[in-house]
């Protein structure tokens, strides 16, 4: 489902890489931690696979797709394949949470139908069932955050990236979070968390690729954090 | 149904944006304004101008001995020139009522005058008054002419004069044209630069181009609309307040500012305001959208 | 040292947003390129016209009995109102060489004339000219006057037509001047609304009004001093190539793009640069500085 | 240091307080974690203090000044004795992680001289000692949000305010911070930190302050985070 290859990433002006020589491969229905110290390279690592970026050198095939190649108007497709909760949210200002996850569908041409459906269904996954009116600057961030979730969510992408998706939540919203994506996953969708929640990813028992300043220093299955050593 | 979500996204979005949809429509009307205002005047000082020009004349000055019906006859052929609208005949008798007319106030020199000794002549307008020049010349030098006078110095001054004003009135509104057109481009520009992040947002949830593109032209569209129906509405009133008073005062003039041209100004105005609202945003749009 | 940190926070914002700086500047500079062309017209125009209005004389024919000393007498009697300008004496002798320089083509006429029946008279130039119809009238009726002529027609039609185009030009400079004004100001105030979040992260770790305004007022001024720079290269590039051959092809016109009205209109025009651009950039955070 | 007197604050065009009833009395030199689940009112706890918001009804005192009655123009005297991370980070995206530091102290007069020395020393506090250069938004979220503990912690404020300083970092990372701000409070520093980092509330046993609903639930000396019942 992902495939990387030599994948290396350097940003303009700036002479350490943020990612280097990064190989890796992911199956359809994998699910992955992706941990690794602040400013390791993890969120690097989705915005190209998103296409947010380019790689310096490398390859980066996604769901079959040829990213380094890929037409600029094609792009929004290879997007429409991927659900990304962003470690910044990124969501419209202009537009209330419910918008904000309603717009993934209306990208798609989803009918109004479907849409006053399936929202507040997956609102009420995240639990804000009551906060849909508010714009993202009344709410907190958890809730933001959550609004996030929703929206990568909402359209069933076969792909689910998360970059840090847990950083303003409870212990127990978290858990419940990584339940649905753990529901998610069983069914078939290709989860890659990024993440700094020790304690998720020690009770979880995932793969877990682990980067640090830009390497790979670890690819294990049913992997823990680490680093406390 | 997926126009009418399109069209509803703009109208949110153009009130949403509040701020900034203001500031895109204030910059439209107020450069619409002046445009239209100048251009407005600008076209009634041409008309005048041009009614001005009308007025320049051939005065031909006939022989005494030349027969009646061969002075019937020049007229006739010049009537025929396509250059020339109307030949009025002024008879010797004329020319001297005219004459007393101007000297009343001195009978002695009047009365001195020994019979007639004023000369009958054509006056010739002509359709297209530049052409004054050339009709002299054919004419000079006909047997039944005494003399070809029209003013020469003063027709080349006017028109050199009314060139320069025409150059000047299409200097300043091609000037207002392109500022106008700046301006706006300007705004919506900067009304969209300042939302380049939810640009970005929008493409990276996987929103194709012409999805994202789409509501901010229509916005842009509609901005330019607003801006181009407040122009006119404030156009208008200057219109009914001031330049018809001006008309007025002006009486003696045949200047108009007329409703006619205001209508032709208006629907001008409003193509431009829709066409500028959607460049606006197209150009500022396209620096957004890539990759 | 603090107002240097103050100049060089300005200067740096200038250019890391740079966008929004060029859309500043670019407003400035095409809002007062319009408006300094404008006014630059308009004053030279306004010369030209008052040199016309000048030209308005009065003519008082004299009676022919009226003894020399008493005609010398109310000559200088004339001068010496605080109205009139210059009094011109026209003798029999060369108001009769003028009329046959007129006739000259109809000798016969010329000759007719028995003696010299033309009377002699004042040509009254004014200071003002709007004075006109009141001098006339304190002439008339004396005793050595036979008659007063000053076109009153003419006169006041010309003063009618002066009065529009000044009063047309004048609505233009003020349009012009509030679009300008408002066009800068929602301009800077859209690129500050931009912006609003970091005068607010600002004020969030305790910096003072003062100390946020301080450089956003001096960036706003910088931009206004560039736009208006820029606007002042393009007029005189503009007066070079353009206005100075008008003013060649309208030779026999006292007619002057000046040098002279070139830089005080540059004067002019940098001081309302300045003071847009500070006037912008105040109104445009009063509304995010409060609390 | 800190007082809050049956403080409630509804948000415009909400019906349910964002905070209610609060009474709160905090020490010079206390060390105090505020936790609760997302949407608890804890931000809007902070928010209160730096006078960006004002409550409802109710007192509020912070290092002796009547926060409701304080003159617009004095209120960023106020926030100079504050230090405060924001949830969202809060950077100038126009200044340089270096410059972002350096304004906490221009905006206190401080002259160049003292600038150029106190912060690379902060930014090497945090670990970002080679990123100075860098803009905002060239920075991961984990190197974003130590800018802004650094700017909070540059200019010695007597009162520290953190909201959720470690959602994006690692917790080794987290850990270093905590023992800074350990440190600081020891030198006589009050400090408030939201959170929701259960290992580390329970690692360090400060005065805990629970939020359920806008409501407190819970006041502890030496607490833990509690809510895994
Ligand atoms: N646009 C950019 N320009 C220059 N350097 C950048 C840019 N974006 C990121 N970097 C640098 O690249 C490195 C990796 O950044 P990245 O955001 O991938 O880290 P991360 O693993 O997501 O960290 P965190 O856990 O703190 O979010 C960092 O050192 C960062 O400073
Ligand atoms: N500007 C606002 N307008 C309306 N409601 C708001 C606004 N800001 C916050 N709220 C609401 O007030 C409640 C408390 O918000 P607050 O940000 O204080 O929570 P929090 O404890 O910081 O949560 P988190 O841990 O998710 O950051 C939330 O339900 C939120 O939706
Ligand atoms: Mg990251
Ligand atoms: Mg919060």
């Amino acid at each position: 489902m992902i495939k990387m290859r030599n994948v290396t990433k350097y940003y303009p002006n700036h002479s350490e890489p943020a990612l280097a020589e990064i190989n890796v491969d992911v199956e359809k229905g994998e699910f992955i931690f992706l941990v690794g110290p602040s400013g390791s390279g993890k969120t690097t690592f989705i915005r190209l696979l998103l296409r947010e970026i380019l790689p310096t050198t490398g390859e980066i095939y996604v769901a079959g797709i040829d990213v380094l190649h890929l037409r600029p108007w094609k792009v929004p497709y290879l997007r429409r394949n991927i659900g990304c909760v962003f470690q910044d949210f990124k969501l419209l200002p202009n537009k209330t949470a419910e918008e904000n996850v309603a717009f993934a569908l209306e990208v798609l041409g989803r009918s109004q139908h479907v849409i006053r459906e399936q929202v507040p269904e997956i609102l009420k996954l995240v639990g804000l069932e009551s906060q849909g009116h508010k714009f993202p600057s009344e709410l907190s961030g958890g809730e933001q955050q959550r609004i996030s979730i929703a929206r990568a969510l909402v359209n069933h992408p076969p792909i689910l990236l998360a970059d840090e998706p847990t950083g303003n939540l409870d212990p127990a919203t978290s858990l419940e979070l990584m339940a649905l994506f753990d529901r998610i996953n069983k069914m078939g969708t290709t989860v890659l968390v990024a993440t700094h929640n020790r304690e998720m990813v020690d009770s979880m028992r995932k793969r877990v690729i682990a980067l640090e300043n830009g390497r790979i220093v670890r690819d294990q299955v049913r992997g823990v954090y680490g680093y406390e050593d | 149904m997926r126009i009418s979500w399109f069209f509803k996204e703009a109208i949110i979005s153009l009130k949403r944006n509040w701020v900034m949809s203001m500031a895109a429509i204030s910059t439209v009307a107020l450069s619409l304004l002046v445009l239209g205002l100048f251009a407005f005047v600008a076209l009634t000082l041409d008309d005048l101008i041009t009614s001005f020009e009308r007025q320049v004349e051939i005065e031909v000055f006939l022989k005494d001995e030349a027969p009646f019906q061969e002075v019937q006859a020049l007229q006739e052929k010049i009537i025929s020139w396509k250059e020339v609208k109307n030949v009025k005949y002024v008879s010797k008798e004329e020319a001297l009522r005219k004459f007393k007319e101007k000297y009343k106030d001195n009978p002695e020199m009047i009365e001195a005058i020994p019979g007639n000794p004023l000369p009958a002549s054509f006056q010739i307008s002509l359709k297209n008054p530049k052409n004054v020049v050339r009709v002299a010349k054919r004419l000079e030098g006909r047997k039944e002419i005494d003399e070809v006078k029209y003013g020469q110095q003063v027709v080349e001054k006017l028109f050199a004069v009314t060139k320069v004003v025409r150059m000047i009135g299409l200097l300043f509104i091609l000037l207002l044209g392109f500022a106008s057109l700046s301006l706006i481009v300007i705004t919506i520009r900067l009304a969209i630069f300042a939302r380049r992040n939810e640009v970005s947002i929008m493409r990276l949830v996987g929103a194709s181009n012409w999805f994202i593109r789409l509501p901010f032209l229509l916005e842009g569209m509609g901005q330019g609309l607003i801006g181009a129906i407040i122009a006119i509405i404030l156009i208008h009133f200057t219109r009914v307040t001031f330049f018809e008073k001006i008309a007025k005062s002006l009486s003696f003039l045949p200047i108009s500012f007329g409703f006619d041209l205001f209508l032709k100004l208006s629907a001008s105005l409003i193509v431009a305001g829709l066409c500028i609202g959607a460049l606006g945003s197209s150009i500022a749009l396209r620096r957004f959208l890539k990759v």
